[in-house]
């Protein structure tokens, strides 16, 4: 895979996240992800593999990452002052479009990444849309502010609504598409809940060894065709097609 | 254009099974995807999908992937659509270069009977028989797991196929394995594939992945196997193991490497740039790639 | 003092041979220097110097140590004084905590009066049988080459030596190996040593080493022989091979280790700062070490 | 082996080498070294061996370290911008005060590296002293600045003297002790033509693997014992004691 030298453009806490900006002038679509690693070059066995990233925005100039510092890699990008490396946008995004009413977006922790872009996108649509958003504790309350429309749920009810993002969702039934990322359990979850929405896309979350199909390391269960590469049918599925 | 460049420049060409191939690198095999190959156009001197089974395989469950030190561990668990599907398709991967087949069988039968349909292909080069898979017929235990089993398994697919064939081994016991694959028909050795491993959770106190291991942690075991191997047999060995740079390309030539696969790298780094370092290598010291070739035990070395 | 803080903090100590030690740290063999051994004062539970031989050693030429990706490869060659000068300075290493002693011969005879004259000594502990090193009757293959030859070896051993003895073997075969060692009276397992590796110098075009490949790069192999073998075994298994941190302590433990052993890493950061984390490990997850050993398989796991 | 984060107080090109600075109040002899590498605590896999370097200088309060940039462990001290982690000053140094008249210092390449801090220390003592560098080519000017009364041989003539460091020299009987540092092919040659000399003690250069005596890496045979450890019993050595 071809990794790109980027600038850093900004490197900044959102809550207990990271936000970093590079410039990226190609096309994005929302819900794509990249392939991300601190400047390296050619290659550095410190980590040695890169960490898919979804887009948190991207205003045509600039593309930017939403992450929580969890290992070394999420570590060393945290602190990355020149330049980081990133491989173009990978995967299938949202398909957006396609709604005929109000839509919901449903981030869980740093699921929460990938609606910034989507929101905008909606937006730019002029699809009416809810951003609902769950965390732990007030502890990300940083990136709340960012969705300045977004209702917030915590666990421990330090901010917004006690609960998980569904307990502050009300009626589902209102909704005519459903876009959801989190962790793997709460999209299991969501796509309980909205059993009978047409649209319902979630974005899955699986390690990953090389992002662009070669590895077989990322593969989600599918009703019709077993298991299929994340990284190239996804990160974005309808629930139907999954298997879970 | 790129290739053309290169041909006329240093000399990167190499000879395997008769034929010229423009550059001495191939994709090790379960590495490239149909959806990568077009990156590499121009780089691969052949091409070599993942490996084939006689019927389709879903492969293990997630996690597949774990990080290590300089390397990773996978249990894909030779994941593939089965050799019908495998076969319609498999132009996804014609680059107009040479093409290799990987094949596994979980017993002899079934290895012969991979050998024989794949090599009735007009499109197929080679076939890299891929020993690293549980003989059912031996208690689970690999094709790798002694001489006999080389043996009865190579002389089986020689039978049937008039194709160039490589047998892959392990590391365990792979000089004598690849002695025994010489005796037994082999055209070439590829050494090596992934070593046995595990990763744990530490967190959840759990395997995370235990499967094969790959990267560039593991270069300095697969360039011992290549030496070791390439002395004791007089077939041409394709070397596989932990390749990170054009320099380790060098290395594995002078060990005794005809041909070198690029493989885990390829998921952090364009294999471009390998090759690029690699011709900058054979520049500076004005060396052709088939000059390199197991220089480091005589003839070569400065 | 920083040894009693531990005791009553977090449970560190393990019980091997009947004997508790204070942590389950101790030096791989061939990586700890009397002139260092001050520096890790309360941070093993027990000591273990290099391996001696019957003759002095004068070991192999320089260059002995190449740097690989995440690791290195040496070529030492079990250079050391010899067993009687060996003894003679023994006191060297002793930090009062037990004492392993590691003994490699070339021959069964070698090994038997090594295991004799070491188990004299009161000041020993145990004994680690290095297995690593060519069986001159055996056509120069090591001691590791078959189970049959290492129940020769330590069938040998357990004859002559009343004190306990744990058996290091290499990667390859190593479950039947640890298998006949058990058998032959073996009181644990050290698991693993350095494996066979090769480095180049790509500029000279020559052979840079030879030899032993050790250091983080080698810790998925080295985790998956724990898990084999202590799945195998009945007898504690001591563990080597790429522990860098104190997680990684923890992680040999859960997969099956009583003890492990501290190697290259010695080299490039203080053993205290990996006995530090794996504290922090325990205290973090309240368990105690002794709880972790074998957890991977069952009952400890979450 | 313990290792300790320091600040680098600059790194600056003198010619083609690199000096870099670093804050160490405890004590140094002249010809010791320290095991270096770019900051990556607790420890970093690339490149995961720490470098062996003699001491540049030490004024009490500031170390300095003087390198070629040759490999990935150069590189990143060279491009170091905060901290570095080093050892413990390791090795046996120069023995200094035993000269009964003039002496002779013998840099070759970065070979000069401990000749700074060995002259400051001879100045200390009141000892005589010449100094002469050989170097490939006038790259390295930049250093012989830096040794205002030195005498500078080139082999390509480009700066001093042309020819190797011996060639620069003139009679070598003058001087009651020789010091020389420099690949082992010149300390060779410095020992041969030294014959006679008492006093002359050569800094040996072996791969390292660790620096504190564990892993018997670095070793260099001597007459009476066999091969003995550089980084214990050297790296100066006797010129006598070696068996070259
Ligand atoms: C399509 C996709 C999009 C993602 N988008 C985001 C995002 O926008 N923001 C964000 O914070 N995180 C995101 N993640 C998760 C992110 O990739 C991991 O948090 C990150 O890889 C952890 O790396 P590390 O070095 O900090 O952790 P380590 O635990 O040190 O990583 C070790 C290895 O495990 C992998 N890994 C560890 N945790 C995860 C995980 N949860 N998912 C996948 N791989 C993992 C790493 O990639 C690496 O290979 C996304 C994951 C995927 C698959
Ligand atoms: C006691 C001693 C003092 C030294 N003092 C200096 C000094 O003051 N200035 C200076 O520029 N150099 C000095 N050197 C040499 C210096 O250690 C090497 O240039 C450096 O290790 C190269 O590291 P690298 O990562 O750039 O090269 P790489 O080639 O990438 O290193 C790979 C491995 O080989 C080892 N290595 C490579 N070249 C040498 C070498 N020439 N000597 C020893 N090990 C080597 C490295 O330490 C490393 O383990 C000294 C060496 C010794 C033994
Ligand atoms: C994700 C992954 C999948 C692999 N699948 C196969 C396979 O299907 N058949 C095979 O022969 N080898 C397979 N291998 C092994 C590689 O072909 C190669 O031999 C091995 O990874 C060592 O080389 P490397 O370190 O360059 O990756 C796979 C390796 C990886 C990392
Ligand atoms: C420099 C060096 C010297 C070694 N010498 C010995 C030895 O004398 N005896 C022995 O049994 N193992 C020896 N070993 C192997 C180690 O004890 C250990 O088993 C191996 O290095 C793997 O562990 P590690 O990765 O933690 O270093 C040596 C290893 C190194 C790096
Ligand atoms: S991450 Fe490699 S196939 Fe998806
Ligand atoms: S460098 Fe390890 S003993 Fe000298």
């Amino acid at each position: 895979m071809k990794f790109h030298t980027v600038e850093v453009e900004g490197v900044e806490a959102l809550g207990r996240y990271v936000l970093l900006r590079y410039p990226w002038s190609g096309a994005i679509e929302p819900g794509q992800f990249t392939m991300a690693r601190a400047a390296g070059y050619p290659t550095t066995f410190d980590p040695f593999l890169a960490r898919p990233f979804s887009f948190y925005d991207h205003d045509g100039e600039t593309a930017s990452l939403l992450f929580e510092v969890r290992g070394r890699g999420t570590q060393l990008l945290a602190g990355a002052k020149e330049t980081i490396e990133v491989s173009r946008p990978l995967g299938k995004g949202f398909r957006v479009g396609e709604e005929n009413g109000r839509s919901l977006l449903l981030g869980g922790g740093v699921g929460v990444a990938p609606f910034k872009f989507l929101s905008r996108r909606l937006d730019e649509l002029g699809v009416e849309h809810d951003v609902v958003l769950g965390f732990v504790d007030e502890g990300v309350a940083g990136v709340a502010e960012d969705f300045p429309r977004a209702k917030v749920a915590t666990m421990d009810g330090s901010l917004g609504v006690r609960g998980t993002v569904l307990d502050a969702v009300g009626d589902l039934s209102e909704y005519s598409a459903i876009y959801a990322c989190g962790p793997n359990a709460m999209l299991a979850a969501v796509k309980k809940a909205a059993n009978g929405i047409e649209l319902c896309q979630l974005s899955v979350e699986e390690r990953m060894g090389c992002g662009n199909g070669s590895c077989n390391g990322c593969v989600v269960p599918t009703k019709a065709r077993g298991l299929v590469r994340s990284c190239i049918e996804g990160p974005v599925f309808d629930a139907e097609v999954l298997a879970w | 254009m790129v290739m053309e460049r290169r041909k006329t420049d240093v000399g990167l060409s190499v000879e395997l099974f008769g034929r010229r191939l423009e550059t001495p690198l191939m994709p090790a095999s379960g590495t490239l995807s149909k959806e990568a190959v077009e990156e590499v156009r121009g780089v691969y001197g052949a091409i070599l999908p993942k490996t084939t089974t006689p019927l389709s395989r879903d492969g293990n469950p997630t996690p597949r992937i774990a990080e290590t030190p300089a390397g990773m561990v996978n249990s894909i668990g030779l994941q593939n659509p089965g050799v019908d599907e495998f076969m319609k398709n498999l132009d996804d991967f014609d680059l107009g270069v040479p093409m290799f087949v990987s094949v596994a069988g979980n017993t002899v039968d079934e290895f012969r009977e991979l050998c024989e349909r794949v090599s009735a292909d007009e499109r197929v080069f080679a076939i890299e028989m891929n020993l690293s898979c549980p003989n059912v017929e031996h208690g689970g235990l690999t094709f790798c797991a002694g001489a006999s089993s080389v043996e009865e398994v190579v002389s089986a697919c020689r039978g049937v196929s008039g194709k160039p064939l490589s047998v892959k081994l392990t590391f365990e016991g792979v000089v004598e394995n690849a002695i025994a694959a010489e005796a037994s028909g082999a055209d070439a050795i590829t050494v090596m594939n992934t070593m046995p491993a595990l990763t744990v959770d530490a967190d959840a106190r759990k395997v995370l992945v235990k499967g094969g291991f790959s990267g560039p942690a593991i270069k300095p075991v697969a360039m011992r196997a290549v030496y070791d191997v390439s002395g004791a047999v007089d077939v041409p060995v394709i070397a596989s193991g932990g390749v990170s740079t054009g320099v380790d390309v060098a290395e594995f030539m002078m060990a005794g490497a005809a041909v070198v696969q690029i493989g885990t790298v390829s998921f952090v780094r364009d294999p471009e740039e390998i090759l690029g370092e690699f011709e900058e290598y054979l520049r500076k010291h004005e060396m052709s790639a088939s000059e390199l070739i197991g220089c480091l035990r005589g003839a070569g070395s400065v």
